[in-house]
């Protein structure tokens, strides 16, 4: 019975919404719809568990005297400053404090630090393009010629603009149609796997 | 003056020049930042997922109106059982609630992928090279879209078919189509990336009022 | 607290290797190098100094005594061991030696020219590995078996079988086929199958399978009952240390004297060997492209930069279809449009958002924002007011969405329309007129996404877009557009804004110039600094990935 | 097209029971090989040596929505290390950018034996996960940083961070947009699909491989109707 019930619930559980996706009947739609809901409220408790993890793993690190562990004081202070202001005012997640803190703290902090994504992104360019293959190269050349359609817009010379679209649109295109069909592939094989019961993640 | 949008500016521009730091040398505010970042984005996250979720879709409904919503006594137990997870020997009992969202995803999944890409991506690489249909620029331009979601497709080859030397050159074809591809996302992104540099620039200024 | 004997740093009481080199806590326990002197860890084979081998083979004699408590009481714990593929690393190694007298390439080559004739592209048993199942008792089941068997073989064993064996592989036993065990019951049925197989019969098991692997099975049988117990259970205990000795030495006799081929089967000195940092040019090197981007973005505002010249490129397809879906509305069509985008890339997407919000502004749609991301409708809300929107008459907030794909399966499969109040006033949507025909998702003339990340755009064309026919346009970040124009291709989008560039073309067209079209020569300065970076890199001689 | 799709789920399903008997049978087919897998196992290796811990990360994406077969496969990842470590006494650290995943986590130390290692949930938003997993690889000092999932552009935050403490990486996403950075920023990379079959390459479990070997099938299949479908097109017939 330990076993089994979790492979029942997770194939017919899925059988059901998948074949929403392809039969259009009330019933089923409505069923299927619930399920979805569901799955929702039970995602929303595994936040409890990830409360109670912050909470013991960062406690258990500042009470062995791990590296770093008056960050962990942080993590932890920031967290309840935000759970507690959030309780505490009726509106939640849109009271005044906690959107405050989201405004001027959560915002900016994000946001710049996807910003340094550009001095990643370039410093990873400028180590990965000397790989001396023919790979490398042609990846160099389009990125290249991108690169050069997009700075183009200032200037007069409007071909450049033209062959920057012409690549996003075909031979790009058909590389991306390519990977995303494989990852399609990919994806219906490894969801039919649990879906058959062949793949038990879920199970011990 | 001192009104709290005004203090919020300073404290944003500050923690936004705290992060460039990090471009400098890994410092101590840097971490101290990051280190608030992640407390105040979990704390918010759990927040959001009680408020608009347990709150409004579970506790509510149940408390009001209880003869209807009876069938939430299920999502109730599931999510339940999964905090047993937690624990290093009941762990098993939430089994059923994981074994329930893995089910759910991965439908979900397949059927995303069968419905929104799998058949539409390929009707649309079926497409014809008749130049009386679509002309020579058109043809071409099909031909290339063809050939190269054939070759990925081929690169991508698990078991053994590349061994023939025929197939290895269409993969190597499909590993070409792969690096333009890349190359063309690469560059993309840091369009993407420069982009968010500059809007983080232009605050910067905005508050110093330059 | 311990303290490391190497750098002295305090350790968690119990640590057996030091938080900051790496080094072993324990060095009484420890083993001195017989060739330079240095302290060993008892479990390190190899020296962490030199790299001398540090043991000589422990006789067979010695494994058995402290390895009995080891044999797995929990039936669960002999499936687990069984299914790990346990001389792997040796199995590697062996592949590695094989490749230094056959390179991989002219391999390949070889077994490419023998098999071309007869090798069809896609047909399921042409495709295994040949292996021969040993004639197996009866009694016994199968999933052990193959499993067993699996591991024990080396892979550069099958390799050399796989050339010299002929291609038509043996038809499985009879048994074999009759047994076909379905996966649901399969934990049930392996635990009292190898339970079953007594150890007599497990001795009697024929070896010469892997003539290559240290032979346990003899010694199980020379020792009785409860020994031979321990040979059956084997590929659990290969994993425990005492076994895992005679593995490296092996490497380590192979690699003695010969530098390279210590390299080649890349045992690197252990521990402290692990580079900590990169080296210190790389980083002057990434902190100089880091500054000199910082200055291509900085200068250009700092300064000001003219206005795009009146060169007029072609405007890209996307946009051309986006502009003209638009353009195509009649007045007072009911426009849903879903901010998607983290707040963080709000930088690029308000751009991209802002023209198309005054556009439908100026064609008269009434608006209605709706959003995946629980900060979203904070960010829709503020940027319809920029636009200069009349809240209730021209938009309406609809607020957020929980749950990415269940949230807008919901929304895209259900007969009436699910979201029922406004979020800044939190009001029925009836309360207002102009809204007051909605009934459903099919009512809307027009869906207009801003997506910052694939999985809310393809969230909404596969979930949404698949089921009912609204037309879909996108904004998105330029780092999508390519991303996004395989669906513009097949026609799931009408139309694709991708990123700030393509925004700017949108405001030339609509004849509204604003922050794309300031923005974008800052932008596009900014990308020709960095193309002259990524050359400048390309040009140098390769570093540590070359 | 409903007809068709589901006729496609019943062959694949079919193909995966075939392949599954057959690798049952057989034993493992022949994979084409992958040079990350291997690295990774070498990586493995020297984790043994050091005594020093792993770090896994399963990706940006959750279990119960679309992205839950990109995240299972992270989870496969993260279970053979889970498996090794507990065989090896390797500490495995994982990072979580999303509760749902997590707990998956919790399971694997429950089944194969704590390991020393922790597990830590992060936030579920995308840069800041990244950003404090790189902090957690600063405190924690592990010798390998393996990322497979469903990943944005965080990954990159992750993977700077990972090469600026010279950690070797085993790296794989599914998202076409992010791919060329997890190729130009790690030296080895799973890309695309490749992440998928990650689980059956290490593990060798049948049921896996029967994945790999029913996707190619489909694949098969798929590549011979998109060509079937131009030339009908080209020659007007449809």
């Amino acid at each position: 019975m330990r076993k089994v019930i979790p492979i029942l619930v997770a194939v017919l559980s899925g059988l059901t919404v998948l074949a929403d996706f392809f039969i259009t009947h009330p019933i089923l739609d409505l069923v299927g719809r619930t399920l979805l809901q569901w799955a929702m409220i039970v995602a929303a408790f595994a936040f409890v568990a990830g409360l109670l993890n912050i909470f013991f793993t960062h406690t258990s690190r500042v009470f062995h005297r791990e590296k770093g562990w008056g960050y962990s004081i942080v993590v932890i202070l920031a967290m309840w400053a935000v759970l507690v202001f959030g309780f505490l005012e009726p509106e939640g997640p849109h009271g005044y404090v906690v959107s405050w803190i989201f405004r001027y703290v959560q915002y900016p902090l994000q946001a710049t630090v996807m910003a340094l994504l550009a001095f990643f992104a370039l410093s990873a360019g400028y180590r990965a393009f000397r790989r001396r293959t023919l790979e490398s190269t042609i990846m160099l050349l389009t990125t290249s010629l991108v690169l050069l359609g997009y700075a183009a817009i200032m200037t007069d010379l409007w071909p450049m603009s033209a062959l920057k679209e012409w690549i996003l649109s075909v031979p790009a295109m058909a590389g991306v149609r390519g990977i995303l069909l494989g990852v399609a592939l990919g994806i219906t094989a490894t969801g039919l796997r649990i879906l058959i019961g062949m793949d038990k993640p879920y199970s011990d | 003056m001192l009104n709290p949008d005004f203090i919020g500016q300073w404290v944003a521009l500050f923690l936004t020049l705290v992060v460039f730091s990090y471009l400098i040398k890994d410092n101590f505010l840097y971490r101290l930042a990051i280190h608030i970042l992640v407390g105040v984005a979990a704390g918010y996250a759990l927040l959001v997922a009680y408020k608009a979720v347990l709150e409004k879709m579970l506790i509510l409904p149940l408390l009001q109106d209880p003869q209807t919503n009876v069938g939430l006594v299920v999502p109730l137990t599931l999510g339940l059982l999964l905090l047993a997870k937690l624990l290093p020997r009941m762990g098993w009992v939430g089994n059923v609630s994981m074994a329930f969202l893995f089910g759910v995803g991965a439908a979900l999944a397949i059927g995303g992928a069968m419905v929104g890409t799998l058949w539409p991506q390929t009707l649309a690489s079926i497409s014809s090279f008749n130049l009386a249909h679509v002309g020579l620029p058109g043809a071409f331009n099909n031909f290339i879209l063809f050939i190269g979601a054939i070759s990925v497709l081929f690169y991508f080859y698990f078991t053994g078919a590349q061994r023939r030397k025929a197939l290895r050159a269409v993969a190597s074809l499909g590993k070409a189509f792969i690096m333009i591809a890349f190359g063309a996302l690469f560059a993309t992104g840091l369009v993407t990336f420069v982009t968010l540099l500059i809007s983080r620039i232009n605050f910067i200024l905005e508050v110093v009022g330059w | 607290m311990i303290y490391c004997p190497n750098c002295g740093t305090a350790n968690r009481e119990g640590s057996r290797y030091c938080n900051q080199c790496g080094a072993p806590l324990t060095p009484e326990e420890g083993i001195k190098c017989q060739i330079c002197g240095a302290i060993n860890s008892p479990e390190n084979e190899k020296c962490t100094n030199c790299g001398a081998s540090l043991k000589p083979a422990p006789s067979p004699e010695e494994k058995p005594a402290e390895e009995l408590p080891k044999v797995p009481v929990f039936p669960e714990e002999i499936i687990l061991t069984l299914e790990e593929e346990a001389p792997d690393f040796l199995a590697d190694l062996r592949a590695k030696a094989q490749e230094v007298v056959l390179p991989e390439e002219e391999r390949v080559e070889e077994e490419a020219e023998e098999e071309k004739e007869e090798e069809p592209i896609i047909i399921l048993e042409e495709r295994y590995e040949e292996e021969e199942l040993p004639p197996t008792p009866a009694e016994e089941k199968p999933t052990v078996t193959v499993e067993y068997r699996e591991e024990e073989l080396p892979d550069w064993l099958k390799e050399a079988k796989e050339i010299v064996l002929p291609l038509e592989p043996s038809p499985p036993a009879d048994w074999l086929k009759e047994v076909e065990i379905p996966w649901l019951e399969e934990e049930i049925v392996e635990v009292p199958a190898l339970a079953e197989i007594p150890p007599w019969l497990e001795a009697l098991r024929p070896i010469e399978e892997a003539p290559a692997a240290p032979p346990p099975e003899e010694e199980a049988e020379e020792k009785g009952v409860l020994q031979g117990l321990k040979g059956l259970l084997k590929p659990a205990t290969i994993f425990e240390p005492p076994e895992k000795i005679p593995l490296r030495r092996e490497v380590a006799e192979l690699s003695l004297g010969s530098e390279e081929i210590q390299k080649l089967v890349k045992l690197k000195p252990a521990a402290p060997a692990v580079k900590i940092k990169a080296p210190p040019k790389e980083i002057r090197t990434h902190r100089l492209i880091h500054f000199i981007l910082f200055l291509a973005v900085l200068i250009p505002m700092l300064i000001g930069w003219p206005s795009m010249p009146s060169g007029s490129p072609p405007t890209p397809l996307g946009v051309e279809k986006f502009f003209q879906t638009v353009e195509a509305l009649p007045p007072g069509s009911f426009v849903l449009v879903a901010f998607d985008y983290e707040p963080y890339m709000a930088g690029e997407m308000e751009a991209v958002a802002y023209p198309v919000l005054a556009h439908l502004k100026g064609k008269g749609c009434r608006i209605a924002l709706i959003s995946l991301n629980p900060m979203g409708p904070a960010l829709a809300q503020a940027l319809g007011e920029r636009v200069g929107l009349r809240y209730g008459e021209e938009f309406i907030n609809l607020g957020y969405i929980p749950g990415v794909e269940a949230g807008l399966r919901a929304l895209g499969t259900s007969e009436d329309w699910l979201v029922r109040y406004d979020y800044l006033q939190g009001k029925p949507l009836d309360s207002f007129p102009a809204f007051q025909s909605i009934k459903g998702l099919k009512d809307w003339n027009l869906i207009v996404l801003f997506s910052g990340q694939s999985s809310t755009l393809l969230g909404w064309i596969e979930q949404v877009g698949s089921v009912i026919e609204v037309p879909m346009v996108a904004g998105v970040i330029s780092g999508l557009k390519p991303y996004a124009e395989p669906y513009l291709n097949s026609g799931q989008l009408k139309g694709l804004l991708g990123g700030m560039t393509d925004a700017a073309f949108y405001e030339a067209v609509l004849g509204k110039p604003s922050e794309a079209t300031r923005a974008a020569p800052v932008q596009a300065f900014a990308l020709l600094i960095a193309l002259l970076v990524i050359l400048a890199g390309s040009l140098t001689r390769g570093g540590s990935h070359a | 097209m409903n007809e068709l799709s589901v006729a496609f789920l019943l062959f694949f399903a079919l193909f995966l029971y075939i392949a599954f008997i057959e690798v049952r049978i057989r034993g493992k087919p022949n994979l084409r090989p992958m040079p990350a897998l291997d690295f990774l196992k070498e990586g493995l290796q020297r984790a043994i040596e050091s005594g020093r811990p792993l770090h896994v990360s399963p990706g940006t994406g959750t279990v119960g929505e679309k992205d839950t077969a990109e995240t299972l496969a992270g989870l496969g990842l993260l279970e053979y290390a889970h498996r090794q470590g507990g065989l090896y006494g390797i500490p495995v650290t994982s990072t979580f950018f999303h509760p749902t995943a997590m707990l998956s986590g919790y399971d694997f130390k429950r089944r194969f034996g704590p390991t020393g290692g922790r597990i830590y949930f992060i936030a579920p938003e995308r840069g800041i996960y990244a950003a404090g997993a790189a902090e957690v690889l600063k405190n924690e000092r592990p010798i390998l940083n393996l990322a497979l999932g469903p990943f944005g552009y965080e990954f990159l935050l992750l993977s700077e961070a990972a090469e600026s403490y010279g950690l070797d990486q085993v790296a794989g996403a599914t998202d076409p947009a992010v791919l060329p950075f997890v190729y130009s920023s790690t030296e080895h990379s799973l890309i695309g699909e490749e992440v998928f079959a990650a689980k059956a390459y290490l593990s060798k479990e049948p049921k896996a491989l029967a994945g790999v070997i029913a996707q190619d099938v489909m694949r098969f299949i798929l590549i011979i109707g998109i060509t079937v479908g131009v030339i009908l097109k080209t020659l007007g017939v449809i």
